[in-house]
């Protein structure tokens, strides 16, 4: 293991290697990412894999595009041969109300200004694309044909490789047990397997970011949330898009392999680091999904489990350097939504670190939370 | 019949070789081949595989069996569907 | 085949139920499994394995593997050797995947 | 949401036990048994069980399980629910199974997890074909269904699960083209070896699986011989022709409902591998969570039983305090204890020493001189001298012979002398030992001997003819007067006898008793009839 090291990044998720990725790329040496227990084993490695661009702001719509077109030519991007299994069948968004459905309306009209090919659906279109589909109570929907998902274990093994062969260290079960930090600058990491002395840590410990922060002396304002869910055994091909819904809570897709996976947003769920699954997930996941998709009922249920959002007072991430902590460097409280940007991300925190200009204009410092400037998004489940 | 395989993985067609060519690329947590190869998350559970895949890894790497195996089982346990979910709640209401 | 006598076990011979294994009509008794009833008429194979399409027949009995897992009146990844066979029952192989409903 | 004092998950001979005594000690018991019927591997063991007395030995499998049926039936507070799967045990305390289509919950206040164990697999080439079977699978088909899985079987594996299947397939009327066995000596207890050796049954001992031959289904396969480092021998591959390839490599712990429970587990390759770390007492480390049976290690039904009973008690102690179950628990341990003491215990308490870091008392080591026989599963002329009585003796009347060379925790036969000719054993693993003194050759142990290795001679006439009275659980059954073969210790076919008397009475419970005339020559070689097949 290095004693001394350019940047320390904590987190072997997919954010951790995009950013390791994205900055050995650039040609910064010496760079050191330490992963408490395996790649993806937190929530990249629990998520419900969905790459989705059909968002509400510019923002976010440009992160996702951006992101899409990296999972669109990853071999090559990365110099990897590893498949991340990216199949893009769309995703089918369902609106419940006129509310929902003017919102979609306007969502388009954002998309589109980024030429994302989503277009609004009537409940008739709907079914076509999901021919079993409920459409009771549905006034219609948004389609984006580009949309998907991605293997995210496969995903972060292959920027982990991509690193590696750039010269990053990867430390598997190590932990950070401290961070020093000498006038408000970072001085070194102190983990389970000794002593790097660095100027800049990356917080991209997902559901554990908020006590990194701590190490670091910060009160960063995310928290951890549990969110459930389930996949059952495969079957032959029958849905193509991931279905979801806001208002009725609930987002849904059969994999490549042939399984369903599925989840919804909890409620009342208490803050923590609780990831065990219950049983009263998997009554109301029935229920919502024996009603929106009629032919899961059949479908045998094999594994439910839980991981954490790492949830942000606007659902939103927050991607930066502390202004109170030189060198310490972020990219936190995806609340949900993490994979699909990752790539993304990777760039910004590699733009952040090596003080260049932001590829992409975009405003996700911790500083909007004191300036009174949240981000608005519409889209979140 | 294809060619002749020594199956580890009933439920997703793994045979040995994969695991072998996986370990000796340094894959070598049980985890680490279960999300690879699917091998574990078909309808047993990893119940047949595990063991055999365990065995593969503490012969190649010296890891102990120990270190090797954790179990990580997930309900619901054997599966269930979502009709047998359903039916369990209306009875109660 | 069936055990017709035995030094230590009897066998009650019981109904006869008719069933259907991949459209033919079968008959196995009151108290069978699908496996038991389909080894009786000498069927081993079930189905074909996910991948490769190799054959698959019974292993554990239990329920407990995914060796045997067949279509079971339209309901696919059934296991088949925990299953008791019903009169009328549409059993069908699985090759490789079952199919969650008829497409039309 | 149903409630209860106790949940029990598993209905067979630990759930049973489990059941049993909690609901004796006034506990509301509910006990999940994922088939039709309570029992678990009992129903299908036709055998008869090894061990003591006071637990049933001597009794076949499918007769302990109606005894066990019978007791727990009789008990109101205990709720038995058959055909219900658990499926998972949660951190609210809230268990869900699977019930008549319908996912139910259970709030008890403790639970019992005693699931047992699955078979473990093995790797080699085409091991997935049809006619690959596990031998709990064989098992159940042949002995709960009724059908016959093939006609030619090979079996792999020559644990007492392996040698018992081979013995079972014989009786439901197939044929066992032989016994493969990694290792040099003989897996299982000796006895269960013989007992299928001298029915033509070849054991080949260092000798693995390569490969399965088949398209459709299994129609052979390649063996290889193996060195004395487990490798394989290059060259020494051999096919067989067979069309079911049985699976009998051993059990693990069916630990995956415990999975999110919270409970420690470690690897203890003695106990069956990854194993729930417990007390002696049957709790883990989950408060009002105990387990029994091979779940928490594998061994036979007697433990599995006195294990389950010991959780009811821990359970019973916990839920309602004030009982006096102690001086009880402290017994069902001692019983625990004396059964794993012998030679054959020795792995499981090595294994419970590493899972309590504390050494279990071990009895003076007693050496049998068993190497070939533990090779072969054929008694050698030694072994054979050490049980007969001197020659005198043979003369003035009938003799027993026990051919019980290696010691297991077993003790039916004491019991079941009329004379009191089996010395009392002062351990369960003890060897019997016959006064001839005493002994009158009646034949009333045979019968009763789990290991079937109990034979009377009777060589006290003049002339050539002796008789040889011995058990015999095969169809068709022999009648008076009728020839037969008569069979050496390896199966080898080596005279021909007269059938002088069939003893089938209900107390025989299905092994008739056969006495045989033969020529006095052949007395200690014959240990098995063949019923000359009339065409």
């Amino acid at each position: 293991m290095k004693n001394k090291a350019s940047v320390v990044i904590v987190g072997g998720g997919i954010t951790g290697t995009s950013t390791a990725f994205s900055l050995a790329k650039r040609g910064v040496k010496d760079i050191v990412l330490i992963e408490r227990e395996g790649l993806a084993s937190g929530a990249t490695g629990r998520c419900g894999a969905g790459i989705r661009q059909q968002w509400g702001t510019f923002q976010n719509c440009l992160l996702a595009r951006e992101s899409m077109k990296v999972f669109e030519n990853f071999q090559e991007v990365l110099g990897t041969d590893i498949d991340i299994e990216l199949k893009q069948k769309g995703y089918l968004l369902l609106a419940y109300s006129e509310k929902e459905m003017d919102q979609f309306r306007r969502n388009v009209e954002v998309q589109h200004q980024l030429d994302i090919p989503s277009r609004l659906v009537s409940c008739r279109e709907a079914k076509e694309i999901v021919p079993f589909l409920n459409t009771e109570k549905m006034l219609g929907g948004a389609f984006c044909p580009t949309d998907g998902h991605a293997n995210p274990f496969l995903a972060t093994k292959a920027y982990a490789k991509a690193a590696e062969r750039l010269g990053v260290e990867i430390l598997m079960k190590t932990e950070v047990k401290a961070i020093t930090v000498v006038n408000d600058r970072i001085k070194g990491v102190h983990t389970s397997q000794g002593f790097i002395e660095t100027d800049k840590v990356v917080n991209a410990a997902g559901g554990w970011s908020a006590q990194i922060g701590e190490m670091a002396g910060l009160h960063l304002p995310v928290y951890s949330e549990r969110h459930e869910i389930l996949v059952t055994e495969p079957v032959n091909p029958i849905m193509d898009p991931m279905v979801m819904s806001f208002s009725y809570n609930i987002y849904c897709q059969q994999t490549p392999h042939g399984s369903f996976i599925m989840g919804y947003g909890p409620q009342n769920e208490p803050r923590g680091y609780n990831v065990n699954a219950t049983w009263q997930f998997l009554e109301t996941m029935a229920r919502k999904a024996a009603w929106l998709l009629p032919p899961l009922k059949n479908m045998r249920i094999v594994r439910q489990w839980a991981g954490l959002y790492n949830m942000s007072p606007d659902r939103q991430p927050i991607v930066c350097e502390s202004e109170i902590v030189k060198g310490f460097f972020m990219g936190i409280g995806f609340s949900g939504h993490g994979f699909m940007i990752a790539p993304a991300v990777g760039t910004l925190l590699a733009d952040l670190i090596t003080g260049s200009p932001l590829t992409w204009d975009v405003v996700l410092d911790l500083g909007r939370y004191d300036r009174h400037e949240t981000i608005a998004e519409p889209s979140v489940v | 019949m294809n060619d002749d395989k020594t199956i580890v993985c009933r439920c997703e067609d793994i045979d040995i070789e994969t695991i072998r060519k996986l370990i000796d690329q340094g894959v070598t947590s049980l985890e680490e081949i279960k999300r690879i190869t699917r091998c574990g998350m078909g309808p047993c559970q990893g119940k047949t595989c595990g063991p055999v895949i365990a065995r593969e890894i503490a012969m190649k790497t010296g890891q102990p069996m120990e270190e090797i195996l954790s179990p990580r089982s997930r309900p619901p346990f054997g599966g269930v569907l979502f009709q047998e979910v359903l039916e369990g709640i209306d009875d109660e209401e | 085949m069936r055990i017709s006598e035995h030094p230590i076990l009897s066998f009650r011979q019981n109904k006869e139920v008719h069933f259907t294994f991949d459209g033919k009509e079968v008959t196995g008794y009151e108290g069978d499994t699908i496996v038991s009833a389909l080894h009786a008429l000498g069927i081993w194979k079930l189905s074909e394995s996910p991948v490769h399409r190799r054959p698959r027949g019974l292993f554990c009995a239990i329920g407990h593997c995914s060796s045997c897992l067949m279509r079971v009146n339209g309901v696919p990844n059934v296991r088949s050797c925990v299953t008791p066979i019903e009169e009328g029952m549409v059993v069908e192989s699985q090759n490789p995947r079952g199919d969650l409903y008829d497409h039309v | 949401m149903i409630t209860c004092d106790l949940l029990v998950i598993g209905g067979g001979p630990a759930g049973i036990s489990a059941a049993v005594a909690a609901g004796k000690a006034g506990l509301k018991v509910l006990l999940l048994e994922e088939r039709e019927r309570l029992g678990g591997q009992l129903t299908k063991q036709t055998h008869r069980f090894f061990g003591s007395v006071a637990e049933r030995a001597g009794t076949r499998g499918i007769a302990i399980i109606k005894d066990l049926e019978t007791v727990v039936a009789q008990l109101e507070n205990v709720e038995i629910s058959l055909s219900t799967t658990a499926l998972g045990i949660y951190e609210d305390g809230v268990s869900t199974a699977l019930k008549s289509g319908k996912m139910i919950k259970i709030k008890p206040k403790a639970i019992v997890v005693a699931t047992g164990a699955f078979e473990k697999f093995l790797p080699f080439e085409n091991n997935d074909l049809p006619g690959v079977y596990g031998a709990g699978a064989v098992q159940t088909l042949m002995n709960i269904y009724g059908v016959l899985p093939a006609r030619r079987i090979l079996m792999i594996g020559s644990g007492n699960i392996g040698l018992i299947v081979s013995y079972q397939l014989v009786q439901a009327g197939a044929e066992v083209v032989g016994v493969i066995e990694a290792s040099p000596k003989i897996g299982g207890y000796l006895v269960h070896a013989s007992k299928i050796r001298r029915l033509g049954i070849p054991i080949y001992p260092s000798c693995t699986i390569k490969k399965a031959f088949g398209q459709d289904r299994v129609v052979g396969a390649e063996l290889v011989r193996l060195d004395e480092k487990w490798k394989e021998i290059p060259g020494s591959q051999f096919t067989v022709d067979c069309d079911a390839i049985c699976l009998a490599v051993g059990l693990n712990p069916l630990i995956d409902l415990l999975g999110q429970s919270g409970c420690q587990f470690k690897y203890i390759p003695e106990l069956g591998g990854q194993v729930p770390i417990r007390d002696e007492s049957m709790r883990t480390n989950v408060p009002h969570l105990y387990i029994a049976g091979d779940l928490s290690s594998i061994e036979e039904a007697t433990a599995a039983l006195l294990e389950g009973e010991l959780a009811g008690l821990s359970a019973a102690k916990q839920i309602r305090p004030g009982q006096s179950l102690e001086a009880r628990m402290e017994e069902v341990k001692t019983h625990l204890r004396a059964l794993r003491s012998g030679p054959v215990g020795e792995k499981i308490r090595s294994g419970l020493s590493k899972l309590t870091g504390e050494a279990l008392p071990t009895p003076s080591p007693r050496t049998n001189a068993i190497d070939e026989l533990s090779r072969t599963g054929i008694a050698s002329p030694a072994n054979l001298a050490g049980v007969l009585p001197d020659e005198k003796r043979k003369k003035t009347r009938a003799y027993a012979v026990i051919e019980c060379y290696q010691q297991i925790p077993c003790d039916p036969c004491v019991h079941n002398c009329p004379f009191g000719a089996i010395k009392p054993f002062s351990d369960i693993n003890d060897l019997p030992i016959v006064d001839f003194d005493l002994c009158t050759g009646c034949g009333q142990c045979i019968g009763r001997c789990p290991g079937l290795a109990i034979f009377t001679v009777d060589e006290t006439r003049d002339g050539d003819r002796a008789k040889i009275t011995l058990p015999y659980e095969f169809l068709p059954k022999p009648v008076r007067e009728e020839t037969v073969d008569l069979l050496d210790r390896s199966g080898k076919c080596v005279g021909q006898g007269v059938v002088k008397s069939v003893l089938n009475t209900p107390k025989q419970d299905k092994t008739t008793i056969v006495t045989v005339e033969i020529h006095r020559n052949l007395v200690q070689d014959v240990r098995q009839i063949r019923v000359v097949q009339k065409s």
